[in-house]
């Protein structure tokens, strides 16, 4: 395996809700991805992918841990080697509206990475890159003067896609980035992405629910459950052999885009309440809902173990 | 089968400094009570638009309906006052916008925004509401709903902010629900959960739906008719399966080919070559010509008429007429 | 929080003092005495009087009694009419000037907001044009002018209210209307500006499609976003209007204090000069804290509170 | 085969015959690409300029604001009258055609001394509300972008600015620096950028939280950087107002100054001071006296205000017609 | 709301028509606040014109301007002059019943005199033999030329033989003070509870900084001639305001603002009475070009008070053509104007040669910039401007004007910063020696670096010679060097303007003394 370029060891995120409770998003996270690889982090909406992202870039303030980039922490940086770093990291945004400042032409917007970083000494040759990264996304040159609310979602995300291929990155944080696409653009989207992947050994962190997708797409996969990694491992194992009962009944929950396929298709339902990242259940985070739960779930918390070659498995079942 | 809603030839632009947009170019689609419609085409078709159309929500100017006929119910709500719309919608139409950040009022906290229509409609307040939207709220799957009621939207995540959204829409039980991408945020299993709640109340309260999504996984799953836009126009609809077996239209068929299917494997994805016509200037032919791997001269030149495959399906493509088949039969023998 | 508002109390204090010395030094600085007369008094008179109100002391003696002054809340008797004590005069005049002053912005917010929501309503419409016309009188005729006129017509000529002084209802009708007016403007022309914004929101749109009422809409939705700038102009707006206008009180013969401000200076009355420089200081402090709290209670993202005042 | 054409742009085919055979054979590819662009591009400030050309309003006001000036520059010169000659027998002579705008206390002109007046007020108005603008602007943004202790101690500075009494700081700047036009420049903007810089302070502080200020962050985007192009022009609206706000305040905080002997000294005058002067005249009927100044004053202020509005909707993407 | 308001507005108003249909309350403003009802403390206007009617000390100024017997029922003068016995009324009461003693005027006037009290008023008492001594806290009360004889009979010696004491002793400062009711309570005075007179008014209520309301003092031993019931005092400090609230009924008495003056000064219910003051120009000796008598001369000459007077202040104020205001006469009833005559009148051609002269003296090819100081206020500002334009008019010369904040601008004024400087006197007592003293060489009012050997001595003469006719010689003599030397040069006199309210009668106000409402009556 390459070498790891990025580094998540024990990574905390707490927030605070109000003054008698914090609302843990993050607890206790590490993983790493390796240069080039496209790593896919999937979860349950609001278990915290997100914020890990976040958190991996800065743009939050670590509760605890460590994220390190190239083997020097992010979090411990100074302001020059900041903004360097801000030059090989990118990221795309959840929200591709809110994330696109209302008063710039979409021009404006792709370009501000490449000015604030002086990529090109020329206005003419900045015009000429937006151009070239709007036809990549599959947009049109005239979209470059227009303002982000003239644009439909899918056309927001896109921009907000361009924007963040705009530097060249080494590193993309990829959060949701094809979720408002339809499904061709989709297609056009990811292979773009693994083209230049393949070009510049683009590495990714790639944040998505669309399971279809993501398998496409990563070298390795991450789930997670409120808060926690419970699983990780290559994507095709991940596939074939899940070993989380959250991460089986994920899978199962798959929307198949056939409608005979889908009327026969049986899916693990998930019983219980669901728990809360507020106070979060003891033990095993997923007991709550877990169809095999056991007595020791409630009391310990699994760790998060390597039970396959490469496939860490956070689960008492296999202890 | 009772017609709940019915468009007809509704054309929407958008005038900017460049020229005029013609983001919805005369659409065309009934919607059957309890029906469950999909709409699903290119990004930035119009489909967004046209959802707002109905509800007659286009930021006036620059936008403006330029032409057509929404009926609602037998009545046309086309000129329907601002007053008389507020009777409509939240009450009888719904909607579920597909920019769940902007779309919440970063001001008010979650409670105050879900109850809002209650209290507006329904003249529920107090203790009353708040069950009513804790239990929302629980059948959306949001954990801990009575902290979270008390929580602002920043403080939510992406997809919990979609859910608020949903739940909002659904929470005083409309005859027409839109939703507009209502899950692209969600993860696979609260996905199924949501949509399992569409066909729950659905089944309970007979509410019509039209879905407006990219995910054909959940077309396949709860559409009883599907429509296929594209540039503005519907150039294929028909049930559920009559697109995804015996799908006509070259865009659709290349949609669906696009699609991964974890079930099957395949290295590379295949998109449609090409990009989507301008809507500044959409050409007076078939918008798709350009990028159609059986582009015809004709295509170039006229709109194609649409051909009524059968009672539900029809197509706007000139590949149906007999003389596309013969030329490509021809083709075929070459 | 709490210890934020701690926090805050001692920078308060910190505010305070730099403000009490800065004066100090400004008053000792310019010419000019108390005691400074056309006329001119015996030597040994002029002396004792200065020895009273320990004005013979080296500076920083004075200094300190001041600040001790300004601990007890104390500030002794005022020079120029020595048969009061500062506190008497500050504590006849405040009740009136915030009356007074309360009155003003209770009438300049409403209708200034009321004017604002409505031009931004109906944009680059009659109403609108109208609104700010209203708006840029308000602000372009000086209240002194205003007050003159309204005098002139409403109370000489046409007998509706009376002239001046502050007697009754009836009197604070006038002195209202030309006080509010300029804030009444102000306020219109933010409230406009920042909600002409907010209305393309896209929470705007989705209040709609919940069918709320309009109203609802604008006071729930828009307005809480549209007013942070009125809220920041408030905090010195209402410190400077609840503590009195001299031009307004003067001309309406108005016993409030704002008068203090102006001739505590001009007569060099230093117990004064730093009674109201103490009492207007603290006011305004507390009211631009307040300002900072309402910010985030207007919205909720905004945490002073924290390190860095974002997540 | 039922039939129906739904074409909008360009030929209506009432039926299949219409369509010539020959056209229904491949279409050949053209490498056509869509690169034509429809729109020139614009940067968001030149795009903003462009519509505020177009707002007939906004530019109403500025060619009066532009007619203001020249008149005050060229006007005087005209008038047969010394703007300060004394004919005190001649005093309060109601506007004629000798004198337009009527003579005032000693008799001048107030013609010739309101263009005079214009001078000063004008430029007293445009510089405060340009250093206004300036100071308040970086500082607001330092402030309300940095929080924290920045936000903290700056906020301080303006509080204890705003606490000192000005009177003293006045007459202190007249008994150092003595009267000029500088003076009184500097005595407006001592304080004057304060309310500015809150306002900016305020709208960043509420601004900052966005996600896309988020993401510029992310990009690496320096504190100016991010204060200049995703801040401001998020607040442009409350900053405009503010602006034009300015003008009229500093247009009669000179007069109020004037009066303390901090400025253009008498018997110079300049619009505020002519009102003040002429306050009495609503008692005693030489109308002409107030009105004109007044005039003139809310005259400028309608055409900033016209200007600013225009401005404004110039400078918000979404607000465009 | 409206109609509401309305209401309460006229029923406000019928309640005073009624008091004032039976009672006779008049409605008078006295502008602010009084500093203080101390009568050794309130120097100023505010105070005196109140107080004056709430107090009464031995002598009391007439209709015809001249001290009348008050509390002091007669007196006796000593042959020399310099010894007064004063016989003090059976019937003087204070208003909470107790008689005015002799010791209540020897209480009041040590502490006037008192340097611990610091009243600026003290210089007043100077005439008192060893008042100044003790003011200037070298001597003691023993030394003080005040006993009380017995308890009604009060023996003053003075310095030096005063013929105007009498007219001395009506300023408030010499009001007695109940010494009891003084050291029981020494705030008496601040409030209208504690308050104890023996004027004609009592003070009834007093709402500080708001309202004063008088009513007729029955105990006052001249009782029966004072015919209102009451007076109401407001206080507005705005004269527009106040002539506002006259328009209205509001007020019965009030001032004109200058710009109303030509439409109404020439109204039957106006009364205009002068005021012993001038208002004039101080020329710094010690600064260019003015170290030069012609070139003051020139400026003195150049400047037209008749059109100041009649455009500029209006008001019908008096132009000056000298220093000491009309309305003193000397012993043999002529006025000392009429006999001085004009000193300095209007003359241009005069000016400008005596310009050319001075600048030839000085060598001047260019005379050194002027600029022209006055303190800030509109009326100021207008004098100024009319004077800097008769003056580049007249002789050429273009001054800068400069305008200061009133403390800024005295001290720079003590200090000699300015070149010309505006001023003006009021008179404390009746006498032109009150303003000729003020130009002795080292005086605090000089304030022009001038001095003169002979004036001085002049002066020295006019303060202390017994012969009346000849002490005014001296100050014929004293006035005409002024004029000669001109150190300063007069621009007009002041008088006192104000309509009155149909029926409004006998405001009694003197060219030298303070606002008498004794006599006043209303219908
Ligand atoms: N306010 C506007 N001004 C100008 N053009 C607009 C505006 N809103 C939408 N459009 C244009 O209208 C077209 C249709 O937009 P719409 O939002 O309906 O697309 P959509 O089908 O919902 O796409 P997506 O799946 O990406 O959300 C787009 O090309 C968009 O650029
Ligand atoms: N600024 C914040 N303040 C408080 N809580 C927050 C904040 N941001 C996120 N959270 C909480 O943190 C948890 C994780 O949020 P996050 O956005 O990381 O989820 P996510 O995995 O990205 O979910 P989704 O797929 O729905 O976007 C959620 O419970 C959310 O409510
Ligand atoms: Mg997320
Ligand atoms: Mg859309």
């Amino acid at each position: 395996m390459a070498k790891a370029i990025l580094e998540v060891n024990r990574l905390k995120k707490f927030f605070e809700v109000n003054r008698n409770q914090t609302l843990q998003a993050v607890n206790d996270v590490s993983f790493q991805i390796s240069e080039g690889e496209t790593f896919g982090l999937v979860g349950e909406s609001g278990c915290g992918k997100s914020t890990i992202g976040r958190t991996i870039l800065g743009l939050y303030h670590k509760t605890a841990g460590e994220v390190l980039y190239d083997g020097k922490d992010i979090h411990g940086l100074k302001e020059n080697d900041r903004f360097k770093l801000h030059k090989k990291m990118q990221m795309i945004f959840q929200d591709p509206y809110a994330s696109l400042n209302p008063r710039s032409t979409v021009q404006e917007i792709i370009s501000e990475p490449m000015e604030i970083h002086r990529l090109y000494r020329h206005k003419k040759e900045i015009k000429e890159r937006v151009y070239q990264l709007l036809e990549e996304v599959g947009l049109q040159r005239d979209h470059a003067n227009r303002y982000p609310h003239e644009f439909s979602g899918g056309q927001r995300q896109r921009i907000g896609i361009a924007r963040a291929l705009a530097l060249n990155p080494e590193f993309i944080i990829a959060d949701e980035p094809i979720s408002a696409l339809d499904v061709s653009i989709q297609a056009q989207v990811v292979n773009l992405l693994k083209e230049i992947q393949h070009e510049k050994g683009l590495t990714f962190l790639f944040i998505a629910h669309d399971l279809s997708m993501v398998k496409q797409i990563s070298d390795r996969i991450g789930v997670m459950y409120l808060g926690n990694l419970i699983e990780l491992t290559k994507s095709e194992q991940l596939y074939d052999h899940p070993y989380h009962p959250y991460t089986k009944a994920l899978l199962s929950a798959i929307p198949i885009p056939d409608p005979e396929v889908e009327e026969k298709r049986e899916r693990i339902i998930l019983q219980g309440e669901l728990p809360s990242p507020i106070n979060p259940p003891s033990g095993c985070v997923f007991r709550t809902r877990c169809p095999m739960a056991m007595l020791i779930c409630e009391q310990q918390k699994p760790p998060f173990r390597e039970i396959a070659p490469e496939h860490f498995v956070a689960c008492h079942l296999y202890s | 089968m009772e017609r709940l809603l019915e468009v007809q030839d509704l054309h929407v632009i958008f005038s900017t400094y460049g020229g005029t947009i013609k983001a919805v170019r005369g659409v065309d689609f009934y919607l059957n009570k309890g029906e469950t419609l999909a709409i699903v085409g290119e990004s930035g078709c119009g489909k967004s638009v046209t959802s707002q159309a109905i509800m007659q929500l286009i930021p006036e100017p620059p936008g403006k309906i330029a032409r057509g006929k929404v009926i609602f119910k037998g009545n046309e709500i086309t000129h329907y006052t601002e007053k008389q719309m507020r009777s409509i919608r939240g009450v009888d139409i719904s909607m579920i916008f597909q920019d769940p950040m902007t779309a919440l009022n970063p001001t008010l906290t979650i409670g105050t925004q879900l109850m809002e229509g209650l209290q507006e409609h329904q003249s529920i307040r107090g203790e009353t509401a708040t069950s009513k939207a804790l239990e929302m709220m629980h059948l959306v799957g949001i954990p801990n709903p009575k902290e979270r009621l008390k929580q602002y939207p920043h403080q939510f995540s992406g997809g919990m902010r979609q859910r608020i959204v949903i739940a909002m829409a659904l929470i005083c039980e409309p005859e027409l629900l839109i939703a507009d991408e209502p899950t692209t945020a969600l993860d696979v299993t609260i996905q199924a959960q949501i949509l399992k709640l569409f066909t729950t109340i659905q089944a309970k309260t007979g509410v019509s739906i039209i879905l407006i999504t990219h995910d054909l996984g959940v077309v396949a799953k709860i559409a009883d008719r599907i429509a296929v836009m594209y540039a503005g126009k519907i150039i294929e609809t028909g049930t559920k399966r009559d697109i995804f077996y015996n799908q006509q239209h070259p865009y659709t068929k290349g949609l669906l080919k696009s699609v991964p299917r974890l079930d099957l494997k395949e290295e590379q994805l295949s998109p449609i070559d090409g990009t989507p016509p301008d809507l500044f200037a959409p050409p007076q032919g078939c918008p798709f010509t350009a990028r159609c791997p059986y582009a015809m001269e004709v295509c170039d030149n006229v709109y194609p008429v649409t051909t009524e495959r059968s009672s539900s399906h029809r197509v706007d493509c000139w590949l149906q007429d007999k003389r596309a088949q013969q030329l490509l039969a021809r083709t075929a023998n070459q | 929080m709490l210890r934020y508002i701690g926090k805050r109390l001692l920078m308060m204090m910190v505010t305070l003092w730099v403000i009490v010395t800065l004066t100090f030094i400004l008053m000792v600085t310019i010419p000019g005495s108390p005691f400074n007369s056309e006329r001119g008094t015996n030597e040994v008179v002029q002396a004792n009087l200065e020895a009273h109100y320990n004005l013979d002391e080296p500076y920083i003696v004075q200094y300190v009694l001041y600040l001790k002054s300004i601990v007890t809340f104390d500030f002794g008797p005022s020079i120029k009419q020595p048969s009061q004590t500062v506190n008497e005069m500050l504590g006849r005049g405040f009740p009136i000037s915030l009356e007074l002053g309360i009155i003003t912005i209770i009438v300049a917010v409403l209708s200034g907001i009321t004017l604002g929501v409505f031009a931004a309503l109906k944009h680059n419409q009659l109403i609108d044009y109208v609104a700010m016309g209203f708006a840029v009188l308000g602000i372009s005729i000086p209240n002194f002018v205003l007050a003159t006129l309204l005098i002139q017509q409403l109370a000489v000529n046409i007998e509706w209210f009376p002239v001046a002084r502050w007697l009754s209802p009836a009197h604070m009708i006038l002195p209202v209307t030309a006080l509010a007016t300029g804030p009444m403007a102000i306020i219109a022309r933010l409230t406009r500006s920042t909600m002409l914004e907010v209305l393309t929101q896209d929470y705007i749109k989705m209040a709609r499609a919940k069918g709320l009422a309009p109203w609802k809409i604008i006071c729930k939705h828009a307005l809480r976003n549209a007013l942070m700038p009125v809220v920041t102009i408030m905090g010195t707006l209402l410190a400077g209007i609840l503590t009195g206008t001299f031009v307004i009180e003067k001309i309406f013969a108005i016993p409030g204090m704002g008068k203090y401000f102006v001739e505590s200076i001009n007569q060099r009355d230093y117990p004064v000069i730093m009674g109201t420089t103490v009492f207007y200081s603290t006011f305004l402090i507390v009211m631009l804290f307040l300002v900072d709290i309402a910010y985030g209670i207007l919205d909720p993202r905004i945490k002073l509170h924290k390190k860095g005042g974002r997540e | 085969m039922k039939i129906n054409v739904t074409d909008q742009t360009g030929k209506k085919p009432t039926s299949h015959s219409e369509i010539p055979n020959e056209w229904f054979s491949w279409k050949e590819r053209d490498a056509k690409a869509l690169e034509t662009v429809s729109r020139p591009s614009l940067s968001y400030w030149k795009d903003a300029s462009r519509r505020l050309v177009k707002n007939k309003l906004a530019m109403t006001g500025l060619v009066f604001l532009v007619l203001l000036t020249v008149f005050a520059i060229f006007a005087p010169l005209l008038s047969p009258y010394e703007v300060n000659k004394q004919d005190l027998p001649n005093q309060y002579q109601p506007p004629s055609l000798e004198h337009w705008f009527g003579t005032d206390s000693g008799g001048r002109d107030v013609f010739t001394r309101t263009w005079y007046g214009a001078r000063i007020s004008l430029f007293v108005g445009l510089m405060a509300a340009l250093i206004d603008f300036t100071i308040g602007i970086i500082y607001g943004g330092l402030s309300g972008y940095k929080g924290g202790r920045t936000d903290n101690i700056m906020m301080r500075i303006i509080e204890v600015l705003y606490g000192l009494p000005y009177l003293l700081v006045v007459i202190l700047l007249l008994v150092v620096l003595g009267p000029s036009l500088g003076t009184i420049i500097l005595a407006l903007t001592v304080t004057g950028w304060v309310g500015m810089a809150r306002i900016v302070r305020g709208q960043v502080l509420q601004i900052k939280n966005y996600e896309f200020v988020l993401a510029s962050r992310s990009f690496g985007a320096k504190t100016a950087r991010i204060i200049r192009k995703n801040l401001l022009p998020n607040t442009m609206g409350p900053i405009i107002v503010q602006m034009t706000l300015t003008v009229p305040s500093a247009i009669f905080a000179e007069a109020f100054l004037s009066f303390l002997g901090l400025g253009i000294q008498a018997p110079f005058a300049s619009w505020g001071v002519m009102a003040n002067d002429s306050l009495g005249a609503i008692l005693s009927g030489h109308w002409w006296t107030l009105f004109f100044p007044a005039f003139f004053i809310s005259f400028t202020m309608f055409a900033f205000n016209v200007l600013g509005d225009g401005l404004q909707d110039a400078l918000d993407p979404k607000l465009r017609k | 709301a409206c109609t509401a308001n309305e209401s309460t507005g006229t029923e406000d108003e019928n309640g005073e028509g009624e008091k004032a249909g039976d009672e006779k309350i008049l409605q008078l403003n006295n502008g602010e606040e009084p500093t203080s009802f101390d009568p050794a403390i309130g120097f100023d206007n505010v105070s005196w014109n109140a107080l004056n009617n709430l107090m009464e000390g031995l002598t009391r100024l007439g209709e015809d301007h001249t001290p009348q017997p008050a509390v002091a029922e007669k007196w006796d003068v000593s042959e020399d002059g310099t010894t007064y016995t004063f016989y003090l009324r059976e019937d003087a009461n204070w208003s909470n019943g107790d008689p005015v003693v002799a010791e209540d005027f020897i209480y009041a006037w040590e502490r006037l005199l008192n340097p611990e009290t610091g009243s600026s008023a003290g210089f007043l008492g100077y005439f008192i033999k060893g008042g100044e001594a003790f003011n200037s806290g070298e001597g003691s009360t023993e030394d003080l030329g005040i006993t009380a004889v017995d308890e009604k009979t009060l023996e003053v010696e003075l310095e030096n033989p005063t013929g105007f004491f009498l007219h001395v002793l009506t300023n408030p400062a010499f009001f007695p003070v109940n010494h009891q009711v003084a050291a029981e309570n020494p705030e008496w005075h601040t409030e209208a509870e504690s308050f104890v007179g023996n004027g004609p008014f009592k003070l009834e209520f007093w709402e500080h900084d708001n309202e004063m309301i008088f009513t007729k003092n029955d105990v006052y031993w001249d009782a029966d001639s004072v015919s209102l019931d009451g007076v109401h005092w407001a206080m507005v400090n705005d004269t527009n305001t106040e002539y506002q609230m006259f328009e209205r009924g509001e007020l019965d008495s009030a001032q004109i603002p200058a710009e109303l003056s030509d439409q109404i000064i020439d109204g039957d219910n106006v009364q205009i009475v002068d005021q012993g003051g001038l208002e004039f120009f101080r020329f710094n000796v010690t600064e260019e070009p003015f170290q030069n008598k012609h070139i003051r001369k020139a400026f003195a000459l150049a400047v037209d008070q008749d059109n100041i007077a009649e455009y500029v202040v209006k008001n019908k104020v008096k132009p000056a053509y000298g220093y000491i205001s009309p309305g003193f006469t000397n012993p043999s009833s002529e006025d000392f104007r009429d006999v001085n005559g004009d000193l300095v009148s209007f003359d241009p051609e005069e000016a400008k040669q005596l310009l050319e002269k001075g600048m030839k003296e000085e060598g001047y090819d260019e005379l050194p910039t002027v600029t022209l100081s006055y303190n800030t206020s509109d009326l100021n500002k207008e004098v100024a401007e009319a004077i800097q334009g008769m003056l580049s008019e007249n002789i050429g010369v273009d001054v800068e004007l400069e305008n200061t904040e009133w403390n800024v601008f005295l001290e720079d004024q003590k200090a000699l910063n300015h070149q010309l400087s505006r001023s003006s006197f009021l008179y404390d007592y009746a006498d032109p020696v009150n303003f000729l003293e003020s130009f002795i060489t080292g005086s605090y009012m000089n304030r022009t670096g001038w001095s003169n050997e002979q004036y001085d001595k002049l002066i020295v003469h006019a303060k202390s010679e017994a012969d009346e006719a000849k002490r005014w010689e001296y100050m014929y003599e004293a006035e005409k060097l002024l004029a000669e030397e001109m150190p300063l040069f007069p621009v007009r006199y002041y008088n006192q303007v104000e309509v009155l309210q149909e029926g409004v009668t006998n405001i009694l106000r003197h060219p030298v003394g303070y606002l008498d409402l004794k006599y006043a009556d209303k219908q």
